[in-house]
């Protein structure tokens, strides 16, 4: 056995995080550890880099007690972390990032050109291709992950943690990492892979180990159980089954026309001559690789961003060049793409987080109504199952998933004719994210209009009744619910022209 | 309902009670070092601030332009806009409050009036320059806060040293003295303070409820804690960011103008900037986390440690400088709150222990 | 504070008088309106008043204030500590007196450098632009270059005495003259008051007078470096440097104040306003109004010497009126 | 305007800006590490004080030097343990620093020296002024380039060190790389406590020299608050070159340049107090060409680092 972690017990005051844990890992095994939202695992995961110290238990790390006090000891001890929010160095280049700590040098010198090299052959070795020389903040989101396994595996790890290592890519970029994955496996390396999607973890993981409440319910091979039976052991409940009820759309809710942004400095249009219309009752998906448009879109149609030709109307009021506000007062309610950069202050209450865009229901005469507040937002919070300390509790201690459900929750609640819905269950655990689905499909079969972004290919045919492609700032096609497949939808997402082109 | 966590409430206390004890025995080596008594020093240090009721007005009139200010710079912090230009607003406020109060026509509360606004209005109106380069041209507010404290006070000096000297004085680069039905009335007679200090009180109430309470305090709020999720919200930043810098100069205008109406009765060239009232009310502010009512305490901690520095001037032998020792070590020490970083590691070693 | 005049020596000292004098000691306290350092003028009195002490047999204290807004509260204090007479100078001073003076009829003050109008209050003022003639005759007198420097602490008021009472007498012997002025913008910034005297002298002045407190020091290191002459003000600084510095404006604050609480001690002490210029020694120059322990500079040379003993004879006969820019 | 621009006026930017640079250098040097050092002003007077104290004990202005980066150095290690170690406000802590200077250099000037004020010592000699062989002889540049301070020179060969040593060096890389990402800098397992000490306290001896140049080099004296604002001057340096090594030593220059212009301009019949200002006002003017890439913009945040 490489890594064994035994009834490891972490106490947050009054919080079992960890409960007598047990955790075990062979050479070249990926072992998944999955769970609700709050089960525990990131805590488990950053006792065993360094990050926590247990408050009971024992690390054995090929055959030795190991006590890590710092993520330098579990380096050097051959564990490596992929974090779920990236640590790289936005700034700096590929190279950089990967051989940071350990810089080749000439003399005092940090000698660049010999780690761009090193780089290359590294990422040859291992069968990851990146541009040593660019600068990470131009990579797209699955290059960046590479950096970060790379920089790992420089780092001489044997035992590689990811933490939800696929939340933020693609389905092609996921379907890489997984392969990527597998091949390190079989060159010796061991995996802990933490993730919500079931079917990944189970395409890609030896063994799954399921943790609620901060207990072990179970481990089992990934061959003898499947997507129900692990299910049920995370979540200790039957998920409720639901279904999407034909619905006739009715009038045009959003349009946009021909909408053109061009890039910063002047370089190719971000979004091109764009045009697409959201119905009352109808789920629009919009589909693409990140840096396609997606996320200029989203600001186009929530008034965060300027269009320089084109025009945005929204519930019948030209809404072209107005700001954030105005498209709210529109209609408008916006889960945004990223929970922590658009979405909430963090070190702000969870009550103050929860009433972004309330303001003119819940105050009088510029007064804010502290009771009604309460009220409403413990209302909300138990709809969707929140787990929060108080209302009080800063926005930053929330798990990931918890401050998703909040703002899902806040947005939800304004039940405007329009929702933007951009990646609503990015890091959400299954449970959370069935809650969040019936939310959407209830407001589309109450006559509301919904933009669905998301990478996660299922969700979008799960959820949408018309499905659009973005690719390089252009519609690249349009399929309907009944012929879209994923295949279609990779096709054209990868560039090809569809058969039903704008 | 509610039970109070007594253990944390008086580590709260504790905290900066401790911090104030480490800065005091700080300056009691200095004061032993050159041979003075410490005892008799703080002795004199405490009844200098508090020691008698003038005194204690003393310190309160002194707080007063502090307290204004640290209000006016929390305001811009809260909102997320680091305004140091506090001492620029405070000088062309204290300013053109006098040029109101001296030639407004009319009869005492009309000049007063007009004082209170031509002040708050010239301080707010110097901040909204900084705020406008920042929304305009993207200059940084740091930088530009700073020059353009410069500006001000070179201007202001300009003002009162030629055009607007008071003519036939002593030769001292100051305005005329006010017209006695300008000035603002004091609270107690025999003391120095004025109606200025509750106006500053009431101030501090108001922008905590403010904060707290009202839809645009909320957002400003919102727009400093994280400006992205302000303009997600609907908040418009450029108007909002306005605001606040106008309002965040008006009160240091304000500050300035009570020190013309409440104290000096006339503009004096460095009468704001000697005594420093700009920059200990960006310390007041920063040492209470730019809350309202923190800002007002730590405010009269910073008086009352510079009055009663010159009580101990007065009564002891230990020299001038040696108060300024004792006032900056205490205000190093509180600032680190030493307790209370000192317990988080006794935890973290305690927690490492474990581990081992 | 530390400038307090009853160290224990001087306890001692006095309290040897006290055997011999007479009835309870008077007390006299002088509040500054700002720390005693930087400016001369407040280190001078505190000589002063400390000399008196000595010799009259008064207690004496002196009260530092940090900044002019303590003024009024050190005011207070020493009336409450029931000092006899209090001195205070500057017209920074000068509000805060009004207002305590009036509210204490019957505390005696004294104030110097500025006048206070109140019935308890004797002010003192010095005419420095009459001195300033003198040392701008001098400069006039000696210079080879036809251009003389000034470089003065701030454009204010306050310091116009001196600026203006310069160039009239520069003026007066050579209407030809080309003068320089500078500013410091700061009282003590000697590193910016160094460059600017080596940017007089690099445009030819030869002679370049400091007006820069604090900053005078910087002067006199751009004289000695480049050897050009220059001069100092309030005490007789020419001993520092007399090769360079070649001569000083005296502005007599130390013997004021002597005076002051000496008149105070005597019993011949009035109020209202005394004036004190060339003629009551209150100002002057060295080597023409007062001797000096540093040798005459050539550059200056007897001859000159004598054509301004001339000069402020015509000044005491009233033969020349300096024109003071601050008179209304 | 013939004398406005002139050789000597360059030269005479060249020296004045050695301090000023000095004290931008590690103004940058701090910002780096994402420490905001407002305590520039309050560091190089105590490095002006302790450069006279050390000369008067010494009688050797090297030693003299050393002495006052040593102290100030120490004197930064009390900023850095409060900002760093005890997590303190690093604006607060770095105000009070400025406070504690002014009293401290005052209260030490009249306990060692027995003056107020000022002290100065007219048998002292202050910094050897260089005169390099073959350039001083060089009509426009022998003014321009020789005769300066050891310090002076220092200063800007301080410059290309700090350019190589942030720019090209391991230990340069893994500094930039803590004020960049802490977090994932310490996810690394890089002792980012270690570079901040180190970036703070290497500024306090930068601040040391500035003080030394301003007290030995300059002038050969000490007054009270003699650093007069430069510290502040300094630190808008540091801000609008970027906290780059060679944007700072071009903003330090531009603010020495214009400073000079200001001074020339006092003949005119401008107002004193208007061309005192210039150089800020051109500043702003100056910052209106330059848009705000600023690195440092997360320091106008409230905590200060
Ligand atoms: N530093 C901490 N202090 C207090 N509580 C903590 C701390 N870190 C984690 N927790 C709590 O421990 C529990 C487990 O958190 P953890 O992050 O391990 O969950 P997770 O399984 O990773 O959840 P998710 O699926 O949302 O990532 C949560 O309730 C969390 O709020
Ligand atoms: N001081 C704290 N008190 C309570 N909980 C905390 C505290 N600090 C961190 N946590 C919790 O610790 C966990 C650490 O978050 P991390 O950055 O690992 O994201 P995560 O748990 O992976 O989030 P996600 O739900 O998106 O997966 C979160 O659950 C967070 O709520
Ligand atoms: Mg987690
Ligand atoms: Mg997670």
């Amino acid at each position: 056995m490489l890594l064994q972690m035994e009834g490891i017990t972490k106490r947050y005051g009054s919080l079992i995080a960890n409960d007598r844990v047990d955790f075990s890992l062979q050479e070249g095994e990926v072992h998944a550890l999955v769970g609700e939202n709050g089960a525990g695992k990131s805590t488990l995961m950053r006792i065993l880099y360094g990050e926590e110290q247990p408050s009971e238990g024992r690390i054995i790390v090929g055959g030795r007690e190991r006590v890590f006090a710092t993520p330098s000891d579990a380096i050097a001890a051959g564990i490596g972390m992929v974090h779920q929010h990236f640590m790289l160095f936005p700034s700096f280049t590929v190279a950089e990032n990967i051989v940071i700590g350990r810089e080749p040098k000439a003399g005092v010198k940090f000698d660049r050109k010999a780690a761009a090299e090193h780089v290359k052959t590294l990422s040859e070795k291992f069968g990851m291709p990146v541009d040593p020389w660019a600068k990470v903040a131009d990579c797209p989101v699955g290059v960046q992950q590479r950096i970060e396994i790379l920089k790992v595996l420089n780092q001489g790890a044997k035992i590689i943690i990811l933490d939800e290592p696929t939340g933020a890519l693609t389905p092609l970029e996921v379907e890489w990492l997984l392969k990527a994955i597998k091949r390190l496996a079989k060159q010796g390396i061991s995996f802990i892979l933490i993730s919500h999607k079931l079917n990944e973890v189970l395409g890609s993981a030896d063994r799954i180990t399921v943790l609620r409440d901060g207990k072990v319910i179970g481990s089992v091979k990934a061959s003898d159980t499947d997507a129900a039976a692990l299910s049920r052991m995370m979540v200790g409940r039957e998920l409720a089954k639901f279904e999407r009820k034909p619905v006739v759309p009715g009038e045009a809710i959003l349009t946009v026309d021909n909408v053109t942004v061009l890039g910063d400095r002047g370089t190719k249009p971000l979004l091109d001559r764009v045009s697409l219309t959201v119905r009352a009752g109808e789920i629009v998906g919009i589909a693409g690789v990140s840096g396609n448009g997606q996320s200029e879109l989203l600001q186009v149609v929530s008034g965060l961003r300027r269009v320089h030709s084109g025009k945005v109307t929204l519930g019948g009021k030209d809404v072209t060049g107005l700001s954030a506000g105005e498209f709210r007062r529109a209609g408008l309610a916006h889960i945004p793409e990223d929970r922590y950069l658009w979405g909430s202050a963090k070190e702000e209450s969870v009550a103050d987080n929860a009433i972004m865009g309330h303001l003119a229901s819940l105050s009088k005469g510029g007064i804010l109504r502290k009771r009604l507040i309460r009220e409403k937002v413990a209302r909300w919070i138990d709809a969707f199952r929140v787990k929060t300390g108080s209302l009080e509790t800063k926005a930053k201690h929330l798990s990931g998933g918890n401050m998703q459900k909040l703002i899902v929750a806040r947005e939800m609640a304004h039940g405007t004719p329009f929702v933007i819905a951009a990646e609503p269950t990015r890091g959400v655990d299954i449970g959370a994210m069935e809650t969040i689905h019936e939310a959407l499909l209830k407001r589309r079969d109450e006559g509301g209009a919904i933009l669905l972004v998301s990478s996660e290919l299922s969700e979008i045919l799960k959820l949408s009744d018309r499905i659009l492609v973005l690719y390089e700032g252009r519609v690249a096609g349009e399929l309907s619910a009944g012929d879209a497949t994923e295949e279609k939808i990779s096709f054209l997402m990868a560039g090809g022209s569809g058969n039903e082109t704008h | 309902m509610k039970r109070i966590n007594w253990t944390a409430y008086a580590q709260s206390l504790a905290a900066p009670l401790l911090a104030v004890g480490v800065g005091l025995l700080v300056g009691a080596i200095a004061i032993w070092a050159v041979g003075g008594s410490v005892g008799t020093t703080y002795a004199e240090m405490w009844k200098g601030a508090f020691g008698s009721f003038y005194f204690t007005a003393s310190t309160l009139t002194r707080a007063t332009p502090i307290i204004l200010t640290a209000l006016g710079v929390s305001l811009a912090f809260r909102a997320g806009f680091f305004n140091l230009g506090a001492e620029g607003q405070m000088v062309f406020g204290a300013l053109a409050a006098a040029l109101a109060a001296l030639y407004v026509p009319g009869p005492g509360p009309v000049k007063m009036l007009a004082a209170v606004a031509a002040g708050m209005l010239a301080g707010g109106l110097w901040s909204l320059l900084a705020g406008w380069l920042d929304t305009r041209f993207r200059m940084n507010l740091l930088i530009t806060t700073l020059l353009l404290n410069y500006i001000a006070v070179y201007t202001a000096g300009y003002l009162v040293a030629f055009p607007l000297k008071e003519k036939g004085g002593t030769g001292g680069a100051q305005t005329a003295m006010l017209d006695n039905s300008a000035w603002l009335p004091k609270l107690f007679a025999g003391t120095t303070l004025h109606a200025g200090f509750i106006v500053a009180i009431a101030a501090a109430v108001l922008l905590a409820l403010f904060l707290t309470f009202t839809t645009k305090g909320y957002e400003i709020r919102m727009l400093g804690s994280n400006p992205l999720f302000a303009a997600y919200g609907g908040v418009k930043r450029g108007q909002l960011m306005l605001v606040s810098m106008l309002l965040s100069g008006a009160l240091a205008g304000l500050a300035g103008t009570f020190e013309v109406l409440g104290t000096q009765y006339r503009y004096i060239d460095n009468m704001l900037t000697s005594p420093g009232y700009a920059w200990s009310g960006i310390m007041a502010t920063l040492l209470a986390g730019s809350n309202p009512i923190g800002s007002v305490l730590a405010a009269i901690l910073l008086a009352a440690l510079q009055t009663g520095g010159m009580g101990v001037e007065r009564n002891t032998e230990v020299p001038l400088e040696i108060s300024s020792v004792i006032q900056s070590s205490l205000i190093l020490f509180v600032s680190a709150r030493i307790t209370f970083s000192f317990i988080k590691r006794r935890k973290a070693r305690a927690a490492n222990g474990n581990a081992a | 504070g530390g400038n307090n005049a009853n160290k224990p020596d001087d306890a001692a000292k006095s309290g040897g008088n006290t055997a011999t004098a007479e009835g309870p000691k008077k007390r006299v306290a002088l509040v500054t309106p700002e720390k005693i350092g930087v400016n001369q003028f407040f280190t001078q009195m505190v000589e002063g008043l400390e000399k008196a002490g000595s010799e009259f047999n008064l207690e004496t204290k002196v009260i530092e204030s940090t900044d002019p807004t303590q003024v009024e509260q050190n005011l207070r204090a020493a009336v409450a500590e029931k000092y006899d007479l209090i001195i205070t100078a500057a017209f920074s001073a000068a509000d805060a007196l009004k207002k305590v003076a009036a509210e204490n009829p019957n505390q005696s003050f004294a104030i110097i450098d500025t006048v206070v109008d109140a019935p308890n209050v004797r002010s003192i003022e010095f005419r420095e632009h009459e001195a300033a003639y003198l040392l701008g005759a001098a400069a006039g007198l000696s210079t080879k270059t036809g251009k003389v420097g000034a470089v003065v602490a701030m454009d204010v008021p306050l310091l116009s005495k001196y600026t203006s009472g310069f160039e009239q007498g520069l003026k007066s012997v050579k209407p030809d003259a080309t003068l320089l002025i500078n500013y410091v913008g700061s009282f003590t910034d000697p590193a910016k008051a160094k460059e600017l005297a080596l940017l007089q002298h690099s445009k030819g002045a030869d002679f370049i007078a400091g007006f820069s407190a604090v900053g005078d020091s910087g002067v006199f290191e751009a004289a000695k470096e480049k050897g050009f002459y220059t001069s100092g003000q309030d005490t007789d600084r020419t001993v520092e440097d007399p090769e360079h510095v070649v001569l000083s404006q005296l502005k007599e604050t130390d013997t004021v104040t002597y005076e002051t609480a000496k008149d105070f001690a005597q019993g011949n002490f009035t109020f209202g306003s005394v004036s004190y210029g060339l003629k009551e020694n209150g100002v002057g120059l060295t080597f023409v109004t007062a001797d000096s322990p540093s040798p005459l500079s050539p550059f200056i040379g007897q001859e000159n010497v004598d054509k301004l003993k001339k000069i402020r004879d015509d000044i005491l006969s009233g033969a020349i009126v300096v024109k003071n820019p601050l008179a209304p | 305007m013939g004398t406005l621009l002139d050789w000597s006026l360059l030269s005479a930017t060249l020296w004045k800006v050695a301090p000023l640079l000095l004290a931008a250098l590690a103004g940058a040097l701090c910002a780096r590490v994402g420490i905001f050092n407002v305590a520039l002003e309050g560091m190089m007077l105590i490095g002006a004080f302790t450069a006279i104290l050390g000369n008067d004990l010494f009688g050797n202005v090297a030693l003299a030097v050393l002495f006052a980066c040593f102290c100030v150095g120490l004197v930064s290690l009390l900023f850095a343990y409060l900002t760093i170690g005890l997590q303190a406000n690093a604006i607060v802590v770095g105000m009070a620093i400025n406070f504690l200077a002014n009293g401290l250099t005052a209260f030490l000037l009249y306990a060692i020296f027995g003056v107020k004020g000022q002290y100065r010592d007219s048998t002292m000699s202050g910094l050897p002024q260089w005169h390099i062989p073959v350039i001083q002889d060089i009509p426009v540049v022998g003014e321009l380039l020789s005769g300066h301070t050891p310090l002076v020179y220092l200063a800007f060969v301080l410059v290309a060190v700090l350019q190589f040593v942030l720019f090209r060096t391991v230990i340069g890389f893994r500094l930039l790389a803590v004020g960049e990402n802490p977090a994932a800098a310490k996810s690394l397992g890089l002792k980012i406590r270690g570079y901040q000490y180190g970036a703070v306290v290497f500024g306090g001896v930068l601040c040391g020299l500035a003080g030394a140049q301003l007290s030995l080099g300059q002038v050969t004296l000490f007054t009270e608050n003699m650093t007069a604002g430069r510290g502040f001057i300094a630190l808008v340096a540091t801000m609008l070159g970027q906290s780059n090594p060679l944007g700072v030593m071009a903003s330090s220059l531009l603010f020495g340049f214009l400073d000079t212009v200001s001074t020339r301009l006092q003949g005119s019949s401008i107002p004193t107090h208007f061309t005192m200002m210039f150089p800020y006002v051109m500043t702003i003017v100056v910052m209106l060409f330059f848009k705000d890439k600023t690195y440092l913009r997360q320091s106008g945040r409230l905590d200060g680092k």
